[in-house]
């Protein structure tokens, strides 16, 4: 076997962005396909690289390790240092391979695009951009990779830029995740002016001894306010829905698999620090419970396929947050895999039914289409029932895992459990009904939509995906908790949260999440494998609260009303009336006041020499007056 | 060396001078040739700097008036170096981009290069008197330069930037007058005395320290230009040619800021920790409202003149944090600020070339005609955004988390302009290149040529060399920054924080229990 | 019996001054104006005669001499000007060259 | 006594010049009261012993400057009488003031004794006589290098004269308003 040095772990992120920048400058040149298989390549290269360093955590001789590459900022202990250790080792593998799976599907899902060869690139630079992050060994290289992700975020979402909408929401997605920074940054300085250092284990090691107080609640609420943005949680989720914009393939990649759970994964590399802030820790599973129950009502509004998916990701990030801030650290981050594999396959087979339908997004317009595309009928049936936490699949044990984690932890947790249970429901639900919608009943095509099966190119990606959403939960379960032993490196020290000691109480947990996947799923049977008009009359029965999950609440309009119109008024205010008037009036005042005097005395200069003459006798009389007055010695 | 440095660009003006006039043809390509020979000069320089050292190299020294102790003095630091180095790079960038200007071109070159010799010897001047003979000699070329070869209000733009700089200078003169006198009045043979160096060892009251510090202050904070002083800026850069506005944003005003650096934090060092706090709430201010303003600015230039405002608000914060950190963000955000900003004013420029508008509402979709074009907008939006990776992150970054033990309000707030940022940029970006394609002129714009595709890549090459490995110049930098704050501890009863608990920082900040 | 002292000499002088100046200040004619400054350089030629033969030196006249001298160029030069404005202008009157008015 | 009267004679011709200078409304009067006025002082050079400088006055004042007066003034119309009504606001009644000032101020200074000294002082001292010998042996001695200037300084004067006496239109003269 052999054994790779972390020093070599670079290589990694270099295969990616190599590919990148090739693409970058030679991309036009290459041409499609083949450019889509290079980068596909690269990215099966970094997993190949990477699956190689990380046998040793499986074998459970792995010891976490770090690799200075180049200093950076020595001045704020900021240098470019990759970590490897069980935690970004599962991260790395989980973006290589569910993004390698992306690549290929691209391939096929991208025929045809003129800028075909640029979608490449971005895609990865974004890889290259996610290991980045999670490879790091210190915050300050952490957040490269977190801008950076953003930064690829903004160019695939408005991939298609000469669409505004596409345009308006790349830009929505950087600003609004920009907020998140924010708290972010702080959480950077507050870090390093307690510590003076940022990398993982200076900080980490002595967080105990030098945190105290309130410090550690601050740091960590802040972390999580940057996570928040990222992971499209309540308040700043609002760009999530918006970044469907961008082509499907990189919703699946960057808006439901990798990038949106860059936050989970911050929480739980802070697990330290979070470890001595409860608060925060406890704000974090609230605000993850909250957002899980108030996208999934939502998402049961939507009528866009992909909408419905993306409130559904911002819903199941809710679960991860939930988890996590409940300590369950290896929960979230066992969810935030399985999900990887579910989500990706869900919006793959979405893609795969757009592409069928000629980019048609709208779920009244399907129905029937279980014939014509079987493939992905199957596969996006696999990963409905995986999301509706039915077992065995690989949803059902993750979700459970969380749920009974966090009904252990007692208190007010368990309120967070109900609202945990009310939304494993309302997932079944309209994971259901979005599939009874597309695939079941009478087609309701438009004129001239012919729906085929999709190439093999992005079936094969699928058949995978489903593969492994079926069988992703198997790593670990409660009778073998492989991936909770096999991330233990990663923390150690760290009280995790854990399942019921009792086998009865786990199993009533289980039944009861398995109970409400199984009604929300029956539920959305019933009510949607009917007529249109059926449905219609089922969604009109919940009068205003249907058109106010149609709307998603409103709170998009509402931060307009808010936030951005009083904003720009402020902006436009400040510029021209504070800045013109008053700032540069105050200066242009000046200006004025010494013309004003100046067009004042100028009569003085009356141009007749007797009048000047006489000016200067009088002065020269009154000077002379003073100095006799005075007396000159 | 240092004199070939300040003197090439001078001798390269008398050489143009020398070309007849009827051969135009001659006269840029001769300016560009000329303007990389101090490149050239700069390039040894950086190459024979010594890496540890704090203190000035290569220092040269002549007697060029003895009775009042003025003396020729040239001497490089590691704050002084890169500010030299963006000067050389971004003269025969900007004359390469000049191809417009068709009207007494001659003259224009020759302009440049005296403002260039102006601008490398106020940055290698040791003596007060040399110093501000230079900071003075700026001023003629770029009151020639915006009020001959610029936009419609090129003559109101012209006069507005150069009495408001006379203005703060004259107050700058006075102040350089008084340490000469205290030196007089110091020093055993009562001889006055204009040299840094010496002067620095004058012992000053603290109630002169501070009327000292206002008054070089003011002088450098209407160059940098700190709020509410900035008025000048917008209407300057929105008149100005190209390269005028590429040189005003690039290096003109870090004068302002290496000015706060060099002369207000050494010579006046008890002054400068009791006036941390106003200097600091300028600075913050500066950064939250040139972003505001820029958000609506409906002139492309105007936006960037503003972000300029906002960006160089936090070379300001970084000084005034007084720790490591912080000096050294605001050295290298000097620098960064220079090659971003340089390069998004050469890309309106271009873009005014081809279309003779600046307003965002005349633009609309051209990435799909000018992909190039804005493809390297993008990037420099983004590294003026503060994208980790390039460039202006490292400044803002070390900025912020050095100001943060220090002022920890403070930077807080400032922290918030980085949000700003990207609203701005990005919002000017879609307005501006995205979206479906507007209007008649539009379509026919023709992308970067070969020759402005070379103008503008090594810029953004730099942009991400200097994100990536900014050590090329923290490390040249940060020995010149511990001199100065040694000295600020050495003669006040200030302490650079050092990490500690949180409760410590915020006890000892000024900060008023930000959370 | 009455003497004549310095003082009595002065006296005129001052008086002949005050003649001068109110000549120059109020009337308007070039060449009138400039007749009234000979006359103040007179009187103050008579204060210098007077103090150099009170003090007993030749210095007064000496100064004198060379306020003669200038006087004399200074005659020469302002007429040439005068002429000149006349020539082109066809007037002497200073009120009507007041191209500096402001 | 002799010394009086000629004081009182001239005194009153130099005023009454001066008055004419002031007053009159045509130019060749005042040229004249001019000429009265520096005879009579030239006069009262002779009794202070200024002898040269007395020659000096009647020959280069009244002999050649007041001749070029009469030819400018020849030149530019003798007839024309000047309006003596006042133009400038408050001009008159200030110069009166001004005057006024000036003659009270002189009369104060003088005759509060500053300047009173008498010839008995003289009696310590030798009255210089100004004759040619004694003035010119001050002047070519003491005073060369003012002497040289001043010569100087008229030859500069007749050259300007002269460049203004050749001036000419330079066509249509921007100078005109």
């Amino acid at each position: 076997m052999i054994e790779l040095p972390t020093e070599a772990l670079w290589l990694v992120i270099a295969f990616p962005l190599g590919g990148a920048l090739l693409l970058h400058f030679a991309g036009r040149w290459l041409g499609e396909p083949l450019a889509g298989y290079l980068a596909s390549a690269a990215s099966l290269a970094a997993l190949a690289v990477a699956a190689v360093a990380a046998v040793p955590f499986f074998t459970g001789e792995g010891h976490p390790s770090q690799s200075l590459l180049w200093e950076w900022m020595p001045a704020v202990g900021a240098s470019f240092e990759i970590s490897w250790d069980p935690l970004s080792a599962l991260m790395t593998l989980v973006v290589t391979g569910v993004g390698s799976l992306i690549h290929i599907y691209s391939v096929g899902y991208m025929h045809g695009d003129p800028r075909f060869a640029r979608f490449f690139t971005y895609l990865n630079l974004f890889t290259a951009s996610m290991l980045t992050l999670v490879l790091a060994g210190n915050y300050a290289m952490l957040f490269v990779g977190w801008e950076l992700v953003g930064l690829c975020s903004y160019l695939l979402i408005s991939f298609w830029f000469t669409r505004p909408s596409a345009a308006s929401a790349g830009k929505k997605a950087f600003v609004v995740n920009r907020i998140g920074d924010f708290g972010f940054l702080i959480a950077l300085m507050l870090i390093f002016s307690t510590f003076g250092t940022l990398s993982y284990t200076g900080v980490f090691d002595r967080a105990a001894q030098e945190l105290s107080g309130w410090a550690p609640t601050i740091i960590g609420l802040m972390l999580a306010a940057g996570a928040v943005g990222k992971s499209a949680q309540i308040p700043l989720y609002v760009w999530l829905p918006d970044a469907m914009e961008g082509p499907t393939p990189v919703s699946a990649l960057i808006h439901a698999a990798t990038m949106v759970t860059a936050g989970v994964y911050v929480i739980a590399r802070s697990a330290p620090i979070f470890e001595l802030a409860p608060v925060a820790s406890g704000v974090v599973a609230a605000v993850g419970a909250i957002t899980a129950l108030w996208a999934a009502t939502i998402a049961i509004g939507q009528s866009d396929i992909k909408r419905v998916l993306a409130y559904s990701t911002i819903s199941q990030l809710g679960y991860m947050f939930l988890a996590v801030g409940a300590t369950a650290y290896v929960a979230g981050v066992f969810h935030l895999m399985t999900h990887a594999f579910f989500k990706a396959l869900l919006f793959l087979a979405a893609g795969s039914v757009i592409h069928a339908m000629g980019g048609r997004q709208d779920m009244e317009e399907m129905g029937g289409l279980r014939k014509a595309m079987p493939v992905t009928f199957v596969t996006m049936g696999v990963g409905v029932v995986a999301i509706a936490g039915i077992p065995p699949l690989a949803g059902f044990w993750s979700k459970d895992e969380i749920l009974s984690v966090v009904f252990n932890q007692g208190g007010w947790y368990t309120a967070l459990w109900l609202i945990g249970l009310i939304t494993a429901l309302l997932t079944a639900f309209y994971m259901f009904r979005q599939f009874v919608m597309v695939f079941l009943g009478k087609p309701r095509w438009p004129e001239g939509v012919t729906p085929h099966e999709s190439p093999r190119s992005m079936t094969v990606p699928l058949v995978i995906l489903a593969i492994l959403s079926v069988a992703g939960g198997l790593v670990n379960t409660p009778f073998r908790l492989g991936l909770e032993h096999f991330l233990e490196p990663s923390f150690e020290g760290v009280r995790l949260g854990h399942p019921p000691e009792g086998v009865g109480l786990v199993l009533v947990l289980a039944a009861l999440a398995v109970g409400a996947g199984v009604v929300g799923a029956a539920m959305a049977f019933f009510a949607y494998h009917r007529p249109p008009e059926a449905w219609r009359r089922f969604q009109s029965g919940f009068g205003k609260l249907w058109g106010w999950w149609e709307n998603a609440y409103g709170v998009d309009d509402a931060y307009g009303a808010m936030l951005v119109t009083p904003g720009r008024r402020l902006s436009e205010q400040t510029a021209f009336g504070v800045d013109m008037k008053v700032v540069d009036g105050a200066v242009n005042g000046v200006a004025w006041l010494v013309q004003a005097t100046g067009r004042l005395i100028r009569p003085a200069q009356s141009g007749l020499v007797r009048q000047y003459g006489l000016w200067f006798g009088l002065g020269l009389v009154a000077l002379l007056i003073w100095i006799l007055v005075r007396g000159v010695a | 060396m240092l004199t070939l440095l300040v003197l090439t660009p001078l001798l390269g003006a008398v050489v143009i001078s020398l070309v007849p006039a009827r051969r135009r043809e001659l006269q840029l390509p001769l300016g560009i040739a000329l303007s990389a020979a101090p490149l050239g000069v700069a390039g040894a320089v950086f190459v024979s700097f010594e890496k540890g050292e704090g203190s000035f190299q290569m220092v040269e020294k002549m007697v060029w008036w003895e009775p009042w102790g003025i003396s020729w003095h040239l001497g490089v630091d590691g704050i002084s170096l890169g500010l030299v180095a963006l000067t050389t790079l971004l003269f025969p960038l900007s004359l390469a981009a000049s191809d417009a200007i068709t009207h007494r071109r001659k003259a224009f070159v020759m302009a440049m290069l005296v403002l260039e010799t102006g601008l490398i010897g106020t940055f290698l001047a040791l003596d007060l008197v040399l110093f501000f003979v230079f900071f003075e000699v700026i001023l003629v070329p770029m009151y020639l330069i915006i009020g001959i070869w610029g936009g419609e209000r090129r003559v109101y733009a012209a006069v507005k930037f150069f009495i408001y700089t006379a203005v703060g200078s004259a107050l700058l003169l006075a102040a350089i007058i008084a340490l000469a006198v205290m030196h007089a009045s110091q020093s055993v043979e009562g001889a006055l005395s204009f040299d840094y160096l010496a002067l620095l060892d004058l012992e000053i009251s603290s109630t002169a320290q501070m009327w000292l510090f206002g008054a070089f202050a003011l002088a450098f904070a209407i160059k940098v230009p700190l709020f509410p002083f900035h008025t000048w800026l917008p209407d300057a850069h929105v008149e100005a040619p190209t390269a005028g506005s590429v040189l005003l944003a690039g290096v003109l005003l870090k004068l302002g800021t290496y000015g706060l650096l060099r002369f207000n934090l050494t010579l006046f060092p008890e002054a400068t920790v009791s006036l941390v706090p106003v200097l600091a709430v300028l600075a913050v201010v500066g950064i939250i409202y040139g972003a505001v303003v820029a958000i609506v600015q409906p002139d492309l230039k105007k936006l960037v003149a503003y972000s300029s405002v906002s960006h160089l608000g936090f070379v300001v914060l970084g000084i005034f944090a007084l720790t490591s950190a912080g000096l050294q963000g605001a050295v290298i955000q000097n620098v960064n600020h220079g090659l971003t900003t340089g390069a998004l004013f050469l890309l309106v420029g271009m873009l005014y070339d081809r279309r003779h508008t600046k307003k965002i509402a005349d633009f609309g979709g051209l990435a799909s005609r000018v992909p190039m074009m804005a493809g390297f907008f993008l990037f420099m939006a983004f590294a003026s955004i503060g994208l980790p990776g390039l460039n202006g992150f490292v400044g803002e970054f070390l900025v912020l988390v050095g100001s943060f033990p220090s002022l920890p309000a403070y930077a807080v707030v400032a922290a918030f302009g980085v949000v700003l940022a990207a609203i701005y940029m990005l919002w000017a970006y879609q307005r501006v290149f995205t979206g479906p394609l507007t209007g008649m002129a539009n379509r026919k714009l023709v992308d970067l040529s070969p020759k402005e595709t070379a103008i503008l890549s090594p810029l953004a090459a730099l942009v991400l060399l200097l994100g990536l490995y900014p050590g090329i110049l923290l490390d040249r930098t940060a020995p010149s920054v511990e001199a100065i704050l040694d000295r600020i501890e050495q003669t006040t009863d200030y302490q650079v924080p050092s990490p500690g608990r949180l409760e410590d920082v915020f006890a000892s900040g000024s900060g008023d229990g930000e959370g | 019996m009455l003497e004549v002292t310095p003082g009595w000499y002065m006296t005129l002088a001052a008086a002949l001054f005050v003649l001068g100046l109110t000549g120059v200040l109020v009337r308007r004619n070039a060449l009138v104006m400039f007749m009234s400054v000979e006359l103040m350089l007179n009187a103050v030629n008579l204060t210098f005669v007077a103090a150099g033969r009170a003090a007993g030196v030749l210095d007064g006249q000496v100064a004198v001499f060379f306020v003669l001298v200038v006087a004399a160029a200074e005659v020469v030069v302002g007429l040439a000007i005068i002429v000149a404005i006349f020539r082109r202008r066809e007037t002497a009157s200073v009120d009507e060259l007041a191209a500096l008015r402001g | 006594m002799v010394e009086l009267v000629i004081f009182v004679l001239m005194g009153s011709g130099a005023l009454a010049g001066g008055v004419t200078v002031v007053m009159a409304r045509n130019p060749v009067r005042s040229a004249m009261g001019m000429l009265g006025s520096l005879v009579s002082l030239a006069v009262i050079y002779v009794v202070n012993l200024a002898h040269l400088v007395a020659a000096v006055q009647v020959v280069v004042y009244a002999g050649a400057v007041l001749t070029l007066f009469l030819f400018v003034i020849m030149f530019i119309g003798v007839d024309r009488a000047e309006d003596t009504s006042e133009t400038i606001p408050l001009q008159r009644k200030l110069v009166a003031g001004l005057a006024l000032v000036v003659a009270v101020g002189a009369a104060v200074l003088v005759w509060r004794g500053r300047f009173s000294w008498t010839p008995a002082a003289a009696e310590s001292v030798p009255i210089p006589n100004g004759t040619v010998q004694a003035l010119g042996g001050e002047l070519f001695t003491t005073w060369v290098l003012g002497v040289e200037i001043t010569a100087l300084l008229l030859t500069i004067a007749a050259v300007g004269a002269i460049a203004l006496a050749f001036y000419r239109r330079s066509g249509k003269a921007s100078a005109e308003k």
